[in-house]
């Protein structure tokens, strides 16, 4: 392009960042948000106290990291079968 | 603040409303997450009645004050969680 | 303000109350749809007809107040909660 | 008109352009969740077969009709009840 | 086109459009991720291979219709429902 | 591409834009829901440990890719349902 030189970004790369961003910004909340929801329901079972007793804190430490490996695991499975998903699509040529 | 805490700083206005919204998003998004495991938790799906007895009122409370500690306590683990994983 | 003239608003701060005022319709919107969701499925049991029985108006309508001062509930204690978090933050320094 | 019942009136474009949004997001909003009860209510989730047998058809439309219902009269309710707590 | 003339989109209509059809897609789009889901959690129940048995198959494809067929006879009450409720409105002059 | 599969071809950056939104809204909302059902296919929620087991990662394995079978069935099932219905 005249004049514009390197490393410049058009419009629509710049628009498409911004949206890439917005959305993993978007992905880690809804995940975090899940992760709070599932380790409140699972951990969290006595109402006679408004603070969470040992055994609920320990449940909820576990259940932030079990869920995170879990999420990983998922998350690099995915990955590999979506990989596999767009090749088997470009060799029928669609 | 809150329970979002996006980051403030000098940033264009569009980048700063749209940091709003995400955070209002995710407090409401919150909320309403609350509102479904406090309605799981503390009321008997019964309806003999229209009014909170004493004692899911009593729980309902209970079941906010829980939530947030929850929330601070997964928040802090997920902190540290990322923190090792990328050393 | 010197030309500017009192009262006017400026363009962040009309998008900003553009954007409270679509959010406050939309939570509305879905506390009213968890809302007929819940109710719903709580109350509505017999489907031998196609007419709330009395026994599903009844309930139906004890349903609908008691959530909303379940609501009511959970909104006082999520507001404060949600104070106590930011007054926490700020005197953390973050 | 119709679900959502967006009052409309002498509105901007956008504005009104915002609303006709707003309305359609409600009315497919209450169809999904309508999807998802009305699964659950008359949908033997065994599949010995590809077709509704006659009972799940007919538990489908009592279904749809009950909801539609309910959805009136939480409405109603709701109304008196916000009316009542504005005074 | 000259004149001005018939048959021209105002901007308001071409917007208008754009967005029934983005909604069309996101709502296309749902019905596929919740028919998958459900048909997924409705008939997978075996995890001592990481292949869908013949029972499975089976399952899922009469999962698949029978959902389809649940939806579309859905969509009808739910369309005549919605026209019933928007005449009672308009009678009652609202 | 993808689990998506919007179709390209000669577009305006906008409708361009809005495509590729669209096919990531997808695969992430895909992404979403089978977390939640590997969750409860495959995890004890009693949290004895802070780690998978060999068997919770095992099954987690195997249901993921289950998952892609059950989305290619589906979708071929699907696609036949529509053209037979059309004609």
């Amino acid at each position: 392009m005249y004049g514009g030189g390197y490393g410049q970004q058009s419009y629509f790369d710049q628009q498409m960042q911004r949206m890439m961003e917005q959305k993993q910004l978007k992905d880690f909340m809804r995940m975090y948000s899940n992760l709070v929801s599932r380790c409140f329901d699972d951990c969290v079972v006595d109402f006679t106290s408004n603070k969470l007793n040992d055994k609920e804190l320990t449940c909820v430490n576990r259940c932030t990291l079990k869920n995170m490996k879990l999420n990983e695991r998922i998350g690099q499975r995915f990955a590999e079968e979506n990989a596999k998903l767009m090749e088997d699509q470009a060799r029928m040529g669609q | 603040g809150g329970m979002g805490g996006a980051p403030g700083g000098q940033m264009d206005p569009n980048a700063q409303l749209a940091a709003a919204e995400q955070e209002m998003e995710m407090v409401t998004d919150m909320f309403a997450r609350l509102g479904e495991l406090c309605y799981q938790k503390c009321l008997l799906q019964r309806y003999s009645d229209e009014e909170l007895t004493k004692a899911e009122s009593v729980c309902t409370d209970r079941c906010v004050a829980k939530y947030f500690q929850v929330n601070r306590e997964v928040s802090e683990k997920l902190a540290k969680y990322s923190q090792a994983n990328q050393q």
